[in-house]
């Protein structure tokens, strides 16, 4: 009886073992094609809207800032082969969880050089107009100075009617993106200095 | 307030089998006579909502901390085959006149790929956990009143003039079609809800 | 009188195709069939794992008590899904995007568990391999079949090719729930006019 | 990455532990046997066997309420592997398959009004009993069908329903379902152990026939070329299709419904016809044999009633010994019927064919005389079966006047009466009864009570009025007791002396009486079957015709029935009462009760009929007769089986309709 146990327990311990051991290898494998995938696939089209003027491949020129702690993954946008832009992810608050936004920042101009909504939980045909262009380029070509809040909050972006929530969240994410970027802009010109000296 | 749409949602709006096409295989299966449906509904609502509460646990007790989150599908199947076991065994034990009348549906429920589903769901849209546990209890009823609805409709069909080629599974799945273009009615009830709620 | 190990391998394209013949595995067919390229991926995605899961399962019978069978099956099951899950992932991006939850179901997918134990536990490793090849390319061809169906009604399109003329309307109905429900049952009702046995 | 390793081993670890820890904890003991069996059972949860699916079957086969053989739809592979399981073995059985009993579709029969109602049989029969004129139709909406686990049912193009024998198990849930009972389960057993009755859809050829040959079945097969289906379907009822194709006076003819239009098809002809056919190919078919399960069985007298029962017994799976006190099986056919009505050789291939079952006979050896009833008792291990004839029997053997018959210490009064003084058993000081209804019963009494028996013992089966009206003697005399309205139901002995008689009045209440010597008035020992008890040394009577299904035919010396089975006229009546003898014996032998079917057609059964065949067909003018003594062509069998209108109970063949095969 013991035995037949003791068999029990060895055996499915090993199965899961080696399975486990196979899946590990497997993960190491293809886990940095994943996140390249995820980048081109779930970032990239938002980033593409939102350097629009980008002549590069912001996912390949892209760098990884720490701040506090926490990485930010930092997409550059140049044209001609000059810095003209930067692009990076904020999230806020919206109505049905968090809303991940692309915010694209013209540096040379200080203005935005577009949002883009990546992820978001909100009401379908409501809440989720929020991703709709008509919304995301009230926020283009606004300076980095300006009050990013919904004009209820006495901010200067119109909300989408019967979604204010939802705007809020995309108010938010914006707002806390750009002194983000306030905090990073620093660092960020350092480090593309860096590398173009490499080159 | 936020568990009444919750509820809403996923009993009606989007029903675990007829709009998220989950637990098919149940559905078909034991759904010819209603007490048996009855039966399998009850102990897909328990196990659900049992297996859930044990997942969310492991994922973001384990999975997460560990950053293997990669493992979840293999680590949250083997809990539910566990688990399901268990709970057999359980039963059969301590209280053997529930086990006469849900026991014989527990093996079935290991492949019911509702369980998985619903801990899968509650992990993608970062369900908190009273979030979770709730969501799978109300997605086992949304299970239970789809299961009973359809098999009172299979019964008529043992009195019913049925073409040679529709018979059994055939006419079921147009059956099922149409009980699921009836639950299509409810979209949009939850978001009106929640308007109203909010209000 | 033993099947030739031909005979394993085409019985999933007729005598048992799933979902028809056999009718397991519905939750992926009624949920990804929406366009044929889904329902092609899903196929495949299927056919891998039940084509390895079969071949590991049968090589492994004698080892495994009869106790802990079922646990066993759904570790070996599970792994392969977790490899197809990443491989999708790493390669076959936008599809595994699509597919979506019903890619870790699939170890759930009764078609799979069911070979493992009507056939894989019982027979040797050649003939299940033949098996879960057999079963796992029927069962890709019935999703390619339902999914053109319910693309070319829906969308008008077969793998995102417009085919319909041009004034042509598509039913919503037919991308829906309820449409994946009716056009299975309306298919099955189709093959069941046709003899099992050829 | 070891991180995940060490994981998904801690997991699997942990959770074979836990599934260990509660299997020992949860435990709860199981014979282990119930999962060896539901293992081996199918595992379609058909609840064929009666029990809610097969782990139910399983655990009841484990607490021994279930035998072995318990899944109908596995057969007999499954069965022995149970009984490999339990360590017990079975006994192959006769596959069983189902059979619809209705010829007829709702679209061929007449309906009484059009029912457009829920599709179901079950509902279909609430409203006057289905839509059918004939209250015994098949309603053709497929109830059955539905609930055939096996798909075996399917429903044919003239709306009944169609088995396929390759898928039927014979679970009998159609047989359970269908609210007609048309659909039953069948095979050859079951079919020869049963009477006709009044549920089932017979055609009035087949009602007058004593020996209740599926007459329609045997034509329909003809005239599809089954040569051997119909043999087989006859000698389900009759053993001597030959013999009787012979000599049968043919009661079914005169009934044959084709009356009503010209004359009857040739259906004792056609009967041996096919015998013919047989024999012309020189090889008796064998029918289905069960292996040799049952007790052995002695039966007495070698003639045409004791050969059917032994046919019978032995294909319900006895070991039979027939003991003939002449030469040669065959009795009055043998010894009294003319070679021109009947040719020997005839005769001789029948009895041989029916011995080739492996019925052992022994010829010469006369009951009674050679062998003694307590030997015989004890060699046929307690069964003996009494089909020995009388008084004809007698005269063929030539020693007419023994003073014994084969039932120790009794005798037909006829010899008792013409035997010498000096060859008559001595009564002297003996309790005698006399079993009689005439006279001569009276005479023998006055020469017992001459012979100073100490008591004798009369039993009219007449009241006391009766008797008066047929002025017999009933003056009271000493020692002489007369009692009316009676019959013997049961008689006991040890050894060879008889020891009591019971009898039964006209009440059902039994009187027993103590006895010494027996006579009896008739022409013919009548069909008796004995079983000795061993303890005691017993036997006694069995009431084995009780299955007749007649009024009054209880008794064993049931002479109240005029034209009782006793005294045989045709043939074919006693062929008849060979099978139900042989019917009686089997559910005797195994412990069942004997009694008649429910709802056997008997002589007064009112039975649905028509009156007027309207010719709506043109009928082939049959003139020629045949002369049944020749042998039928081929085609002149087609001719015949043609002619049938393959009646129903009230349906028959209207138009071009062509018979199916059931």
């Amino acid at each position: 009886m013991i035995k037949e146990y003791l068999k029990m327990i060895i055996v499915l311990t090993l199965i899961a073992t080696v399975c486990g051991f196979l899946l590990s290898a497997v993960k190491t494998f293809t886990f940095e094609r994943i996140e390249e995938q995820i980048l081109v696939n779930v970032k990239g089209p938002a980033l593409k809207n939102v350097l629009n003027q980008a002549t590069n491949n912001p996912i390949n020129d892209r760098l990884e800032i720490e701040l506090d702690g926490i990485s930010h993954t930092v997409f550059i946008g140049k044209k001609d082969d000059r810095l003209y832009a930067i692009a990076f992810e904020s999230t806020g608050a919206g109505f049905g969880g968090d809303i991940g936004v692309m915010i694209g920042i013209d540096i040379r101009k200080s203005t935005l050089s577009g949002i883009g909504i990546l992820t978001h939980q909100e009401t379908p045909g409501l809440g989720s107009r929020i991703s709709e262009t008509s919304f995301t380029d009230k926020f283009k070509g606004r300076s980095v100075n300006d009050n990013f809040k919904v004009k209820k909050d006495e901010g200067a972006i119109d909300a989408i009617s019967g979604a204010t929530n939802s705007s809020r969240g995309v108010c938010l994410a914006t707002e806390k993106g750009v002194v983000l970027y306030s905090k990073l802009k620093a660092e960020i010109l350092k480090k593309i200095k860096k590398r173009s000296n490499k080159k | 307030m936020e568990y009444i749409v919750l509820a809403v949602n996923a009993i009606l709006v989007k029903n675990i089998l007829l709009a998220q096409y989950l637990g098919n295989c149940p559905f078909m299966g034991v759904s010819k006579k209603t007490d048996t449906a009855a039966g399998m509904g009850m102990a897909v609502i328990f196990v659900m909502t049992f297996a859930t509460f044990i997942t969310w646990f492991v994922h973001y007790y384990f999975l997460v901390t560990f950053n293997i989150e990669y493992l979840q599908t293999i680590v949250f199947i083997l809990v539910i085959a566990a688990l399901v076991q268990l709970i057999e065994m359980f039963l059969k034990k301590s209280v053997p006149a529930l086990y006469r009348s849900l026991g014989i549906f527990l093996p079935l429920i290991t492949t019911n790929c509702a369980i998985l589903g619903v801990a899968v769901l509650v992990i993608t849209k970062d369900f908190s956990f009273l979030q979770s546990i709730m969501y799978a209890f109300f997605s086992g009823i949304g299970f239970a009143l789809a299961l009973v609805i359809f098999a009172g409709i299979r019964e008529r069909f043992e009195i019913s003039h049925i073409p040679a080629a529709f018979k059994d599974m055939s006419i079921a799945l147009i059956t099922a079609g149409i009980i699921a273009m009836a639950f299509y009615g409810f979209k949009g009830l939850d978001t009106s809800l929640k308007s109203i709620l909010i209000k | 009188m033993k099947k030739s190990l031909f005979q394993e391998f085409f019985k999933g394209f007729w005598e048992i195709l799933p979902p028809f013949r056999l009718v397991l595995g519905l939750c992926p067919t009624l949920a990804v069939t929406t366009l044929a390229e889904n329902g092609l991926g899903m196929g495949i995605a299927t056919t891998f794992v039940l084509f390895f899961s079969n071949i590991l399962i049968a090589s492994l019978k004698s080892v495994i008590p009869k106790k802990v069978r079922i646990a066993a099956f759904v570790i070996i099951i599970a792994t392969f899904v977790v490899v197809v899950e990443l491989v999708m992932k790493a390669y076959f991006f936008p599809i595994s995007q699509k597919l979506g939850l019903f890619i870790p179901l699939i170890v759930v997918n009764c078609i799979i568990l069911g070979r493992a134990e009507a056939f894989a536990s019982k027979n040797s490793v050649l003939r299940s391999a033949a098996d879960g090849l057999g079963v796992g390319l029927g069962f890709t061809m019935s999703l390619v079949l339902i999914s053109s169906i319910r693309e070319l009604l829906g969308q008008g399109t077969i793998f995102g090719f417009g085919v319909m003329w041009s004034g042509f309307e598509p039913f919503g109905f037919m991308a829906q729930a309820p449409g994946a429900f009716v056009s299975l049952g309306m298919i099955l009702a189709l093959i069941n006019l046709v003899p099992k046995k050829l | 990455m070891l991180i995940a390793t060490i994981f998904l081993m801690g997991l699997g670890l942990v959770a074979s532990l836990i599934l260990v820890v509660a299997s020992k904890v949860f435990y709860v003991w199981e014979d282990p046997r119930i999962e060896e069996v539901s293992d081996v059972l199918l595992g379609a949860n058909c609840g064929g066997c009666g029990y809610a699916g097969c782990a139910a079957a399983a655990e009841a086969v484990v607490q021994k309420k279930a035998s072995p053989d318990v899944c109908v739809a596995g057969g007999f592979e499954i069965a022995k592997a149970v009984a490999e399981v339990m360590g017990m073995t079975v006994e192959e059985k006769e596959p069983e398959f189902s059979k619809p009993g209705c010829t007829y579709g709702f679209q061929d029969a007449d309906l009484k009004y059009e029912y457009d109602g829920l599709y179901d049989c079950r509902a279909a029969v609430l409203l006057y009993n289905g839509s059918k004129i004939c209250e015994i139709g098949c309603l053709g909406l497929a109830t059955c069908v539905k609930a055939c686990p096996f798909n075996a049912l399917s429903m044919g193009k003239n709306n009944l329903p169609v088995v396929d024998n390759d898928k039927c198990t014979g679970c009998g849930i159609c047989e359970e379902i269908c609210p007609k009972g048309i659909i039953t389960l069948s095979s050859a057993t079951i079919r020869l152990m049963s009477d006709q009755k009044l549920s089932e859809c017979t055609a009035p050829c087949q009602r007058h026939c004593p020996a209740e040959i599926d007459i329609p079945r045997y034509i329909c097969e003809i005239r599809a070329g089954d040569y051997e289906g119909a043999l087989r379907t006859i000698r389900e009822k009759n053993p001597f299709p030959l013999i009787c194709g012979w000599i049968c006076p043919a009661p079914c003819e005169e009934e044959c419904r084709r009356n009503l239009l010209d004359e009857p098809v040739a259906i004792n002809g056609l009967k041996k016809f096919v015998a013919d056919l047989e024999r012309k190919n020189g090889e008796y078919k064998l029918p289905y044999l069960p292996p040799v399960s049952g007790k052995k069985i002695s039966v007495i007298g070698g003639g045409i009633e004791g050969l059917t029962a032994s046919y019978f017994l032995r294909r319900l799976g006895h070991d039979v010994t027939i003991i003939e006190s002449t030469e040669k099986l065959g009795g009055i056919l043998r010894y009294v019927i003319s070679e021109n009505r009947l040719p020997k050789e005839v005769l001789d291939w029948e009895i041989k064919g029916i011995l080739s079952l492996g019925i052992k006979h022994r010829t010469g050896i006369t009951a009674g005389r050679d062998i003694s009833f307590k030997s015989m008792m004890e060699e046929g291990e307690n069964l003996v079966l009494v089909t020995s004839g009388g008084w004809d029997s007698r005269q063929i053997m030539n020693n007419t006047m023994t003073s014994d018959s084969l039932i120790p210490k009794s005798n037909l009064l006829l010899n008792f009466l013409m035997s010498e003084e000096s060859d008559r058993p001595s009564v002297k000081k003996k309790r005698v009864v006399i079993v009689g209804e005439g006279n001569s019963a009276v005479k023998a009494a006055d020469i017992c009570l001459d012979n100073v028996a100490s008591k004798v013992c009369l039993i009219y089966p007449f009241s006391r009025e009766e008797a008066i009206e047929r002025n017999l003697d009933i003056s009271i005399k000493k020692n002489l007791e007369i009692i009316f309205s009676s019959e013997i139901s049961e008689l006991s002995g040890i050894g060879n002396d008889l020891k009591q008689i019971s009898i039964r009045d006209e009440y059902g209440d039994i009187t027993e009486i103590g006895i010494d010597y027996l006579l009896i008035d008739s022409g013919r020992i009548p069909e008796m079957l004995f079983d000795l008890d061993k303890d005691s040394g017993i036997w006694r009577s069995v009431e084995v015709l009780k299955v007749l299904g007649k009024e009054n035919s209880g008794g064993i010396f049931a002479l109240k029935n005029i034209g009782r089975p006793t005294d045989l006229e045709r043939v074919v009546v006693a062929v008849g009462i060979g099978r139900k003898l042989a019917r009686g014996l089997h559910l005797h032998s195994t412990g069942e009760d004997i009694a008649p079917e429910e709802k056997v057609i008997t002589d007064e059964s009112q039975v649905a009929n028509v009156f007027r065949i309207p010719n709506r067909q043109a009928l082939i003018n049959y003139k020629e007769k045949y002369d049944p003594s020749e042998i039928f062509t081929l085609e002149m069998s087609k001719d015949q089986a043609e002619r049938c209108l393959s009646c129903g109970l009230i349906c028959y063949k209207k138009g071009h309709q062509v018979c199916k095969l059931m």
